[in-house]
């Protein structure tokens, strides 16, 4: 019988080697897989290349994995907010690397990867310095730029609720890359707030078919990242 | 007070949004236009963190850490809404989809280019986000905007010196002392501000501005 | 306020001019909005390009569209079935064009056109009679065929329910082409069979949001082309 | 009789699927393979229209016109399926998440090319649907086919003359006569249906067949 539960999140994480790359939901705090990622954290693989759309705030989460040096270079949006200092402290002292992507073009690329796309075109960024080096081309006389599908060893997604198929709704605007980095990585691992029967999840609403996911740890009560910011919590 | 404060800015740019219209709002000015929708129209609210149908701030006390807008503020949903993920949301944008889009600006040129994401210093953190998907996608762009920078230096300008978000992608802007449309012949003068006159604004701004209509001499 | 019913099907596609190109959702007869089309031969519009999977049964909606000499061009994947007899008659007799594209080119070449990308690359055809006269790419050792974005003047969509916003439900497998549709042409028109209140579809259940959607039909108990084709019915 | 019947090659099939597979039955033999899941496995069905947790055939009178595979016959959904589009459906294929499709032939080459949508005549109305997505994404090819045609010609062959579907994309071949590795040395026989000889199978295929195992020989 098909049963994507992992014993833990531990266990989920535990085959992430040194130099893996790695996807990790969430736009700000919404969707952050927290504990998965203190799981990556408590795990310990260095040389990670992280793909996500920020860099974390405070000293947990994404922002204490940048914080313990385990990440070599982050592909990501929007890599400063508030309450973010990790990443820009270590970017300015050269040691983790940046490649900054417009968002839309974040999301399709990852959409991309998983989808079999190795590469397509699109107007974003055209006659700007986050075009530079890239290939361009006219399509109907506008001008567009190539840009590469992109993969993941693991991809680490938040959602709400799973059934043992591995099956997915999210909640709200946590939704946002979780559904696209399920298609595009290797492995995917998924923290639920809770099991759904099979059945319960009506196939109309599934957001994420359970052919995306591969491991699915059940946190009944997610963590909460500007609740633990404000707190000054650091973790480990 | 001569010229538009920030709400009466906002106010002037929702006033040119048709019924019925699409419309995303960047972060700080932009933002308010929302609490200005004409009482005869109907705008629907995206924010490219995956909401169509975006209310207006919930009360204190009711926020929803997962009920964000691309600001990350808490937000609401109004009836009718809909939730979908990133790719799908900037089908949205890059498709053409959206109306409107209201943004900030750090400068404007006379051809519509935009810098509006990174000051381009060495050691800043550069952080583009949606902008430029929004501004190479989105049918309209409408700038809103201090005239001039916090020191008096002009915003609107012959060519940008900061990196630009988009090359030729601004329709309009409004700023505290008039309200400026891009041309094929430059920028010109649509209307002025409560007791601004065209010289002042020409003495504020980088670059020539042309005049259409009589009413902006005044 | 917001409301995009139309007043009929008839006043729906009322604009719909000579030599436009209409893309006609449904696989099979699962989808097809079928009074929509009839509506099209009705209104009898010619020289049209069609993108649709498959070129209709019997002599009604798609089949009958064709029949009538109103279709130039189809773009599809399976334009032959149990009883379509029409598409292939005339292409044989050289009176309509075909340009056949693998199925899931097909979804994503009308995918990329609702999404502002011009094209894109596959492996799908490489290597066969049509991937022949495209351009060919290798990108990290495989090769890839390119594919242009597929957009239309219209899309007539069928989907199950829609609120005054264009939100729109399917129902089970005939969702298929329905949501790429809505998003590819410059005026998407939907055949529903009830509207819904405001409020009345779960945010997080909506597949296509209403900002794809510029006119709605209500057709409460819509004809099913498999019993038309089966009792023998001709359009009009 | 000799050699293996449709449901045998298709629970022959079955057989090599692995227990929690993803996957997509072609049209014919193949969809037989769904009756006979091995006792302790599940294998969860796609079908490109848009079904992911296809269930069978549903009884006589309770068909619905909208739940169908992507042969247009009515089908049923298992409880834990999931509905969704088209470009979902190939992200799926293309992307390579499906783990099996089993496809028939009109002919597969030594090297794998398999041709399985057209003859290629001059009147035919070509129709190739999902066929060359699924085999260019789909990781494993397993082709399931008559050895021979109805007038005895060799559908294994040492280059296809039909159009094709693929190139180098078939990974094992299941015939009334035998199993076959498509195999960068070339087609290797890794079982020979019950009473059929390695010479018979040999005798019907049109290109050099290589043994790999001595009870091949039998």
């Amino acid at each position: 019988m098909i049963d994507k539960r992992a014993e833990s999140a531990a266990a989920a994480v535990a085959d992430v080697r040194h130099g893996a790359t790695i996807m990790i939901g969430g736009f700000g705090e919404a969707g952050s897989p927290i504990e998965l990622i203190h799981a990556l954290i408590d795990a310990g693989p260095r040389h990670l290349t992280v793909i996500s759309n920020n860099t974390g705030s405070g000293r947990v989460g994404l922002a204490a994995l940048i914080a313990r040096g385990q990440v070599r270079k982050m592909i990501c949006s929007y890599p400063r907010s508030a309450n973010s200092m990790v990443f820009p402290e270590l970017h300015r002292r050269g040691e983790i690397e940046l490649e900054l992507v417009p968002q839309g073009t974040l999301a399709e690329r990852i959409r991309c990867g998983g989808a079999g796309i190795p590469a397509f075109y699109t107007a974003t960024a055209v006659g700007t310095v986050l075009a530079q080096g890239k290939e361009l081309r006219r399509f109907d006389d506008s001008e567009y730029v190539m840009e590469r599908g992109l993969r993941a060893d693991f991809s680490l997604v938040k959602a709400d609720r799973a059934d043992r198929y591995g099956n997915l709704v999210y909640r709200r605007t946590a939704r946002n890359f979780g559904p696209i980095m399920c298609t595009a990585a290797t492995t995917t691992i998924v923290q639920v707030r809770e099991m759904a029967e099979v059945g319960a999840i009506d196939p109309e609403h599934v957001v994420t078919p359970g052919i995306f996911v591969d491991r699915i740890v059940v946190i009944p009560e997610p963590q909460q990242e500007s609740v633990l910011v404000k707190e000054g919590r650091c973790y480990p | 007070m001569k010229g538009w404060n920030r709400e009466e800015m906002a106010q002037r740019v929702a006033e040119d949004i048709p019924d019925g219209a699409y419309v995303n709002l960047g972060i700080g000015i932009p933002e308010l236009v929302a609490q200005f929708v004409p009482r005869d129209r109907e705008f629907v609210f995206q924010t490219e963190n995956g909401l169509l149908g975006m209310g207006p701030t919930p009360p204190a006390g009711s926020e929803d850490p997962e009920l964000i807008n691309a600001g990350k503020k808490a937000v609401t949903a109004i009836p009718g809404a809909a939730y979908f993920h990133h790719a799908d949301s900037f089908i949205m944008i890059r498709g053409g989809h959206i109306d409107v889009c209201v943004l900030g600006a750090m400068q404007v040129s006379a051809r519509g280019d935009l810098a509006n994401w990174s000051t381009g210093e060495a050691d800043a953190i550069p952080a583009v986000g949606g902008a430029m998907d929004l501004v190479a996608g989105v049918k309209r762009i409408l700038i809103v905007t201090e005239h001039t920078t916090k020191t008096g230096e002009p915003k609107i300008v012959a060519e940008c010196t900061y990196p630009l978000t988009g090359r030729a992608v601004v329709d309009r802007i409004y700023t505290n002392l008039a309200v400026l449309d891009v041309t094929g012949e430059g920028l010109i003068v649509r209307e002025l501000a409560p007791g601004v006159t065209l010289e002042e604004v020409q003495a504020k701004t980088g670059v020539r501005l042309l005049t259409s209509t009589p009413e902006c001499a005044r």
